[in-house]
């Protein structure tokens, strides 16, 4: 009933920008959609697009069964939550809930009642005659959130609701959220440009780049295997290691080790061609001595994970990251190895993912599917 | 109002005005929300210019035959303001008030007060604010009483106070009065202004120049003035040009004494009301507004090179 | 009314003059509000069986102001039925149209009565261009009054009335030999202001045998008026008067104090000094003893004789006139009520048993018999008087004589002033061809 | 005077070769510390100095500032209960006559009333109207706005001055509104327009535009979000704007004396003109009383807006 | 040489808050320093008063061997980066970074020349003529860093510096913030909330609370054996797990299980008394079926979190998160199953560590040792 199929929609900015640029997505009735990419990708734009607040330049937009390419935002019976809140600073908290109801011309006495229930709900009870300066950051969102929610709409639209927030406030509120989506099952589109948050609360994720959709897909698909080196180098809260490697017949050699080549492309090589081998710093293995078809290095940094440690070696292929446990006594200037988990490593060719099949973008295939059902 | 008819139509300009529509107005509702405005401004403020513009061009008196039968004379008040002691006189006079009262007088004590009282809280910032914006609320016909008294030559405060007895400051230093009285009266709107400025500069940029060791001259230059240039400007638009139309000295000084307080508002009021040379003071008039003209484009050009400067 | 009218279904008049209950002119607002406007409409009602309504424009503001508003109203064809003009005003409003004479406006103009009892001379206050435009109310006249203690020091007579200017110098020279006086004040310079026309330039032009303004043309660089610039640059020249005092902007209200203090033997002035400046009781500078004190003697012209109209003295008066709008929906009843309000009776109403010189003869000799100073401005001063022309050049043309007369003070010789003054008339009265020499 | 600030202990480090990498852990020589120790006492010392001498700047300044601004005003707290006042602010000769008379006088105190009904009206329609248009001049962009505030801007300066009258006046007779308050109010609006525009934008561009996405996403029309949320977010610039619209009316002479025409009408401006003599002399003691009613109500009205929506410009022209 | 010390450092702000109470903390010559708490505990104000910018209300405070208490800022010799950068927007980069040169009244070629060298050492010599506003985040924040090395200070203070990028941004100018300070090896205190950052950047922690400091110690001896409830619930990614439980004789009582006492509190424990158990998400074994000695509940929440996933289980001790392996499949509403690792489960009595012998907090031994040395 909720979905949002967008068809080929395009927006380009009065100055020339092309800030989408023709994206076929279909979100899913009920589904918690994270939008990933990094700053001036098109996240925001996408959002405001599907809010309305933005006019498309090309394409369809469709909410539900009703096309609102031109449908003003009012109507749209679609709630967003914008980055900094935009919680009306003049009005309590009881009020900038009812807001909403306010313009749909509910009574007076009906709104108040259930801007009181839907405050309730994300526990403001205390706080609903405060305003929004007197509240934490935390509470803020939450009014915000409750905002939302008080008149019911088909579709959530979320701009990074957390980038505001402090670290440890962060994490409790991505957990909230997530359970509280759960709870609604109101579709919900969710943008961030931090890739822990999106693995963490998503049913499926975009990666945008430059308005295009380079990778869609759920958060395990999207992490364990990036499309192309711009969704490997950008998913992951430490980045992956993307080392230049030629294809020898035993393996693929990177740094002047041979390293195994992974199962998966392992047919598709051609003899001596360049390939980019990637792996995760969770995927290598720390040894303190030589190991065959290791990656080596000097240890040159030792960041602490809490429960790991992220090494920094430096050696022939350059700067390889490792993750190490936290037991494992790693010095600076040691000489460290890192062997790598055969069946987690990829092999890039021209930037894309070398698979044994089906598009690995979930673009063709999944969103043409997902937007036929 | 919020029915559904109409909506689709009015929503589909609004969203083409671009990202700064953030209401989603439109510009037909826009043009809505202009009109009144407008059309006070047309009937009473435009229509009034364009006519005065035109009487400049005439020989038009309040009385006598010229009153009965105005003559377009051409250019004829132009050349003749132009060959006019009495214009030139003001002209610079009116540019010493201005620069003195203005430009230096406001803008500098305002801006030194906003900066003094910039991390103030209390008792004293409210006093010294509230005191600085009564001079600036209060009416001129009221406040230039208050002047004469403390200027009055035999028993006025200042002479009291300074125990110069007999000095009759408004004779003596009839510009250098008004020129304080001016800045006594408008340093209020410099002075809020300058304090929304400063409240915009970083704090950390002045902790970063303190840091390096910057003391407050150099904090100044360094990181208040480039950061509040365009406060800077729009103050001094609009308290040149307010000052420059400021009339209110006539209640102290009358021109006086041997003119040397006939700023061009005054001598604008004694060409039109004193002598009712309507014609004549409206040329005069128009001069006037070719020079806040010229000064207006000054500060523009400044403007524009910050522009370029930042861009 | 017409434009400050209300409804015209009852016959309705609007009074305006620059008076105001409280404030400004108190003493005539009042008048108007409490006598005139009851009095006139209980008469209309007695004997003409007709409902009137009057009313009161008050305002009390600089008189500029109360010009500009009243000629801002007639330019519009609008305006109150009955006005207050000062006398100058008559000529430029007469010129733009503003107001019409007043037999062209009401056919019984000139039957009524009360003309008898204001002397020819006093008409010419209500008159442009030798038409009546409306009924002087009160006016004023100029001599010179001198301290007679001061002249008893220098060895002249108390009683003295000089025959022409040399007796006037003569007399001065003397007072110069008293320590500490100034022995004449001549208001001169643009600080004065009017004054200095007013009180000074003109009634001595008179005397020197022309006026300002003659026969459509202004007076230039002619033989009176270098004459009248001849004796400013006698009286400062030769230390006779105070330079500074001409520069000062309180200047003239220090003239005041200083002969109410005797530091100033002869001073010109106008009957206002008597009755408001030196007055025992209700003077700004009082003097308790004035009426032995204060001397005052016509101001005589040039040489016997050789003075305007050939006359041996000269003086100028000022006041103002009551005039009814042209525009007026009841013209009639408008100059009833004019003609009402400058009756015999209403004048005295006004003064309430105070002594003025008004317009009439018949109310001055009653008004004024307590006063010999009043009595003898009204018998001698007022027939031989003149005024100022009542066009709208002349506040320019005044300033000009003002300047001029500084000009004089600080030094320059009457010839080259009386030369530049020519100059710059020809700008402000349009050209040299509204020039006389 | 204190020596300037710049010479405060330059550190010797800053002097030294400019390889930090590595340099810095290699102890410096014992005279470094000695050196800097030194530096530093000094440093601290003149900073003391520094400090004292700021205070005392400091103090005198606003000590000045305070007389500077309360002196003059000292004659309006005394002459009004003086008998005879003068010039001078003396010691009174305590009365409340003055009060007395003025308020038997029958023009002050409807005087004071009428201010209030032409201050409030034009201090409304210009709040209001300027309001709107800052608004959509401030959202929507039109060709030429920028120069559109400028010009008209400075065409207010030729209507505000004494050569506009005839048009204003002809034009108020043609129109019917001689004589009557809603004139008055209409053309002191009309000139105080641009300016209350110029400001008002500028509060209006600084509002963030998610607020008003915000609402418009829940569905309201531009004017509900103008009147939900605009104006009480830029609540101080309107206060601001409304304060100083009430001033310029409230002290405004010419416009209301050439357009009224009954005395009951006048404002306080008209009326103050009214307590002078037939030779042109000012009555002190009620021109004085009359100035203190006069400026109660704005004083009034300042400290209330300035209590209740704070009083403050944002501002400038931004970007 | 430049250690930082404080005694007794206390500052009070006008309005009566007492923002440092009565601080004793040593900063050694060349440390990396973090100073770690929730939002308004004082951080911002501790680094202002090493600076100078605050005026200390009590105590003292030397850098090197100098006391510094009454100095001013300019001639303390420090340099600070402030979370926006202060970038003075109207002078390009190399003026920038000449600015505290300029100051100091070094010749113009002098100064120029030597900014140029310190922009060139971050990657910043294309950048040199370019406004701050004509920079990415990332080169922003060098600029900043530029600026403060131009005059070779003793000490380093950074106040939150990378709060303002983009996750991904964060990581990568982590990592590069971390290997120039080792190789200036300048004195620096850091400043973040994020204790992820502190954990992988600092030498030493403290942990703050109001205005005091409630643990002082390396990165894993605040992450291992955090000294309280308050200390313990802040550091780490992923909350820890803090249960009310009661000492019984053969274990602790935790939501209806007896869980082993883990080894070091053992002995003193006393029968009957109300413990607070922590144990972390990362040292929570999960098991699908049933284990004795084991926390129990109901799948509510599943968060990816990239190579594994966070699970939160609703059961009789409350909401318990662990973080299980990618590989293992787990099911919303599965009930499941949390084994503690003993040795790592912590025993909190009164909100304080209990702990085997030396103070955990690391504040009145370890503070006062490396104060006198
Ligand atoms: N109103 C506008 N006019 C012109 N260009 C715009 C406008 N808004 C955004 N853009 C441009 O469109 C592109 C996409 O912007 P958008 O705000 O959607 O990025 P984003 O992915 O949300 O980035 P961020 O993570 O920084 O928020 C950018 O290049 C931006 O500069
Ligand atoms: N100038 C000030 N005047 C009065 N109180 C202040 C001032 N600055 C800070 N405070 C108060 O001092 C306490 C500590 O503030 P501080 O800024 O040091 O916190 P912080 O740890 O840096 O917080 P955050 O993480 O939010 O930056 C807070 O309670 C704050 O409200
Ligand atoms: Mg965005
Ligand atoms: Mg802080």
């Amino acid at each position: 009933m909720a979905a949002i199929t967008m068809d080929r929609l395009t927006k380009v900015y009065p100055g020339g920008v092309r800030a989408l640029d023709e994206i076929d997505l279909t979100v899913e009735d009920g589904e918690f959609f994270a939008l990933l990419g990094p700053s001036g990708c098109g996240k925001t734009t996408l959002l405001r697009t599907i809010a309305g607040l933005e006019e498309s330049s090309g394409g369809s937009l469709r909410i539900g069964d009703v096309d609102v390419t031109r449908t003003p935002p009012g109507s749209r019976d679609v709630a967003m939550v914008f980055q900094d809140y935009a919680l009306f600073p003049h009005m309590t908290v009881a009020e900038n809930v009812a807001y909403p109801l306010r313009i749909k011309k509910v009574a007076r006495g009906k709104r108040t009642e259930k801007a009181a229930a839907t405050a309730g709900e994300l526990g403001l009870a205390d706080y609903l005659e405060r305003r929004p300066g007197q509240l934490s950051g935390g509470q803020q969102q939450r009014v915000a959130l409750a905002r939302a929610m008080a008149c019911h709409p088909r579709v959530f639209l979320f701009d990074e609701p957390l980038s505001n927030l402090d670290a440890r406030m962060r994490l409790e509120a991505r957990t909230f959220l997530k359970r509280l989506q759960r709870e609604l099952g109101v579709t919900t589109v969710f943008v961030t440009h931090d890739q822990a948050e999106a693995l963490a609360l998503a049913d499926r994720i975009a990666v945008m780049e430059s308005g295009r959709i380079r990778q869609l897909g759920t958060p395990s698909e999207v992490f364990r295997r990036p499309a192309n080196t711009f969704v490997a180098s950008f998913i992951g809260s430490t980045p992956m290691n993307l080392l230049d490697g030629v294809v020898r017949s035993r393996g693929i050699e990177v740094g002047g080790e041979l390293l195994p080549t992974p199962p998966e492309p392992a047919g598709r090589l051609v003899d001596g061609e360049k390939v980019v081998y990637g792996i995760r710093p969770e995927y290598l293995v720390h040894s303190p001595t030589a190991v065959p078809g290791s990656l080596t290095g000097e240890v040159r940094v030792v960041e602490n994970l809490g429960h790991a440690q992220l090494v920094t070696l430096e050696g022939p292929a350059g700067f390889v990251q490792l993750v190490v446990d936290e037991d494992t006594p790693v010095a600076l200037g040691d000489r460290g190895f890192a062997v790598p988990r055969q069946d987690r490593a990829l092999v890039y060719r021209d930037g894309e993912l070398v698979t044994a099949g089906a598009d690995p973008t979930g673009l063709t295939a999944g969103a043409r599917a997902t937007g036929a059902t | 109002m919020n029915g559904s008819k109409g909506r689709p139509l009015a929503g589909a300009p609004a969203g083409r005005t671009g990202g700064s529509d953030a209401a989603g107005l439109g510009r037909r509702r826009a043009a809505g929300f202009v009109a009144p405005a407008m059309l006070l401004i047309v009937a009473f403020l435009l229509f009034p210019a364009l006519w005065t513009v035109y009487l400049g061009l005439t020989d038009y008196q309040l009385t006598g035959f010229a009153a009965a039968n105005p003559q377009v004379v051409g250019l004829e008040n132009y050349d003749r303001a132009l060959g006019d002691d009495r214009f030139s006189n003001s002209l610079v006079l009116t540019l010493q008030f201005v620069l003195g009262s203005a430009v230096l007088g406001q803008a500098v004590l305002g801006f030194a007060i906003a900066w003094l009282m910039r991390n103030r809280v209390g008792a004293l910032r409210r006093t010294v604010e509230a005191l600085v914006l009564l001079a600036w609320i209060l009416p001129s016909s009221v406040i230039t009483f208050l002047w004469i008294a403390l200027l009055d030559r035999d028993g006025g405060t200042l002479n009291a106070l300074l125990n110069t007895p007999g000095t009759a400051w408004l004779l003596e230093y009839p510009m250098a009065s008004i020129i304080v009285f001016n800045i006594w009266k408008g340093a209020a709107f410099s002075m809020m202004l300058y304090a929304a400025a400063l409240g915009n500069v970083p704090p950390s940029h002045l902790e970063t120049a303190r840091l390096a060791g910057a003391g407050t001259f150099q904090q100044l230059r360094d990181v208040v003035f480039p950061r509040i240039k365009g406060h800077v400007l729009t103050n001094l638009l609009l308290i040149s040009l307010w000052t420059f139309n400021d009339f209110t000295p006539f209640l102290l000084t009358a021109g006086g004494p041997e003119n040397r307080t006939e700023i061009m508002p005054v001598f604008i009021y004694r060409i039109a009301l004193e002598s009712g040379e309507l014609g004549f003071g409206a040329a005069i008039s128009v001069l006037m507004l070719l020079i806040n003209l010229v000064i207006a484009l000054v500060y523009m050009r400044l403007l524009r090179q910050r522009k370029d400067a930042s861009a | 009314g017409s434009g400050g009218g209300s409804g015209s279904d009852t016959d309705s008049l609007v009074i305006s003059a620059n008076a105001i209950a409280g404030g400004k002119n108190e003493q005539e607002a009042k008048w108007i509000e409490e006598w005139v406007i009851p009095n006139f409409v209980d008469q209309k009602k007695e004997q003409d069986d007709v409902d009137v309504s009057v009313s009161f424009d008050a305002s009390g503001v600089d008189d500029e102001q109360y010009k500009t508003k009243l000629a801002l109203d007639l330019q519009g064809g609008s305006g109150p039925d009955i006005m207050t003009l000062d006398g100058i005003w008559i000529g430029e409003f007469a010129q733009a149209g503003y107001i019409k004479p007043l037999t062209e406006v009401v056919t019984q103009a000139d039957f009524w009565e009360g003309w008898d009892q204001i002397p020819e001379a006093v008409q010419k206050l209500g008159s442009f261009e030798n038409e009546r435009y409306g009924i002087p109310a009160g006016t004023d006249g100029r001599v010179l009054y001198y301290n007679k203690d001061l002249f008893e020091q220098a060895g002249l007579d108390r009683e003295w009335q000089p025959a022409g200017w040399d007796e006037l110098v003569e007399a001065a020279e003397a007072l110069g030999g008293i320590d500490g006086v100034t022995p004449v004040q001549l208001n001169a310079g643009t600080a004065m202001g009017e004054a200095t026309t007013m009180q000074g330039f003109l009634p001595l032009l008179a005397g020197a045998g022309e006026h300002i303004w003659d026969k459509g043309k202004w007076r230039g660089e002619s033989d009176a008026v270098t004459e009248t610039l001849g004796l400013y640059e006698k009286i400062f020249a030769d230390g006779l008067g105070d330079p500074l005092l001409q520069q000062e902007a309180q200047g003239r209200d220090k003239s005041f104090e200083q002969f109410a203090d005797g530091r100033i033997g002869i001073l010109l002035e106008g009957d206002y000094f008597w009755r408001s400046v030196v007055h025992p009781e209700l003077g700004i500078a009082p003097m308790e003893d004035r009426d032995e004190v204060v001397g005052y003697a016509k101001i005589p012209a040039i040489e016997p004789g050789k003075g305007i109209h050939g006359q041996d003295f000269a003086s100028m008066s000022g006041g103002s006139a009551r005039v009814v709008n042209p525009e007026t929906d009841n013209p009639e009843l408008a100059f009833e009520l004019l003609t009402f309000m400058n009756s015999d009776e209403a004048l005295k109403a006004l003064l309430e048993g105070e002594a003025r010189i008004t317009a009439r003869t018949d109310t001055n000799a009653d008004v004024l018999k307590d006063d010999p100073m009043l009595t003898f401005v009204a018998d001698e001063v007022l027939p031989i008087t003149a005024y100022r022309p009542g066009l709208a050049e002349y506040t320019r043309v005044s300033t000009l004589l003002q300047e001029a007369t500084a000009s004089v003070v600080s030094g320059s010789s009457a010839e080259d002033v009386a030369a530049s003054y020519r100059e710059k008339l020809e700008g402000v009265v349009g050209g040299a061809g509204n020039i006389s020499n | 005077m204190t020596p300037p600030p710049d010479h405060a202990a330059v550190p010797s480090a800053s002097d030294a070769a400019p390889v930090a990498v590595a340099t810095a852990p290699a102890g410096p020589p014992p005279s470094d510390t000695e050196h800097r120790r030194r530096e530093a006492q000094r440093a601290a010392g003149r900073e003391g100095a520094r400090r004292t001498v700021a205070q005392i700047g400091f103090y005198t300044f606003v000590s000045l500032v305070l007389a500077f601004f309360s002196l003059p005003l000292l004659w309006l707290a005394v002459a009004p209960f003086d008998a005879n006042p003068g010039l001078s602010a003396s010691l009174p000769e305590f009365t409340l006559q003055n009060f007395q008379v003025l308020w038997d006088n029958p023009y002050a105190m409807r005087s004071l009333g009428n201010s209030v009904i032409l201050a409030g009206g034009t201090g409304l329609l210009v709040v209001t109207f300027a309001a709107l248009a800052a608004y959509a001049l401030s959202r929507v962009r039109l060709p030429g706005r920028d120069m559109l505030l400028y010009v008209l801007l400075l065409l207010s300066s030729i209507v505000t001055g004494t050569a506009a009258m005839v048009p204003l006046f002809n034009l108020a007779t043609e129109l019917r509104l001689i004589d009557s308050q809603l004139g008055v109010i209409l053309v002191l609006s009309g000139g105080l327009l641009p300016s209350a525009i110029f400001i008002l934008k500028d509060f209006m561009d600084g509002t963030p535009r998610s607020y008003e996405e915000s609402a418009r996403v829940f569905g309201a029309s531009p004017f509900q979000i103008m009147r939900d949320i605009v104006v009480p977010v830029v609540r101080p610039g309107l206060a601001t704007i409304g304060v100083w619209s009430v001033a310029q009316v409230w002290g405004n002479f010419l416009i209301p004396f050439l357009l009224l025409r009954s005395p009951d009408q006048y404002p306080a401006a008209v009326v103050m003109y009214t307590f002078y003599t037939e030779g042109g002399q000012a009555n002190l003691a009620l021109i004085s009383t009359f100035s203190l009613l006069y400026s109660v109500p704005v004083i009034l009205m300042f400290l209330f807006v300035s209590s209740r929506y704070g009083f403050r410009f944002h501002g400038g022209i931004k970007r």
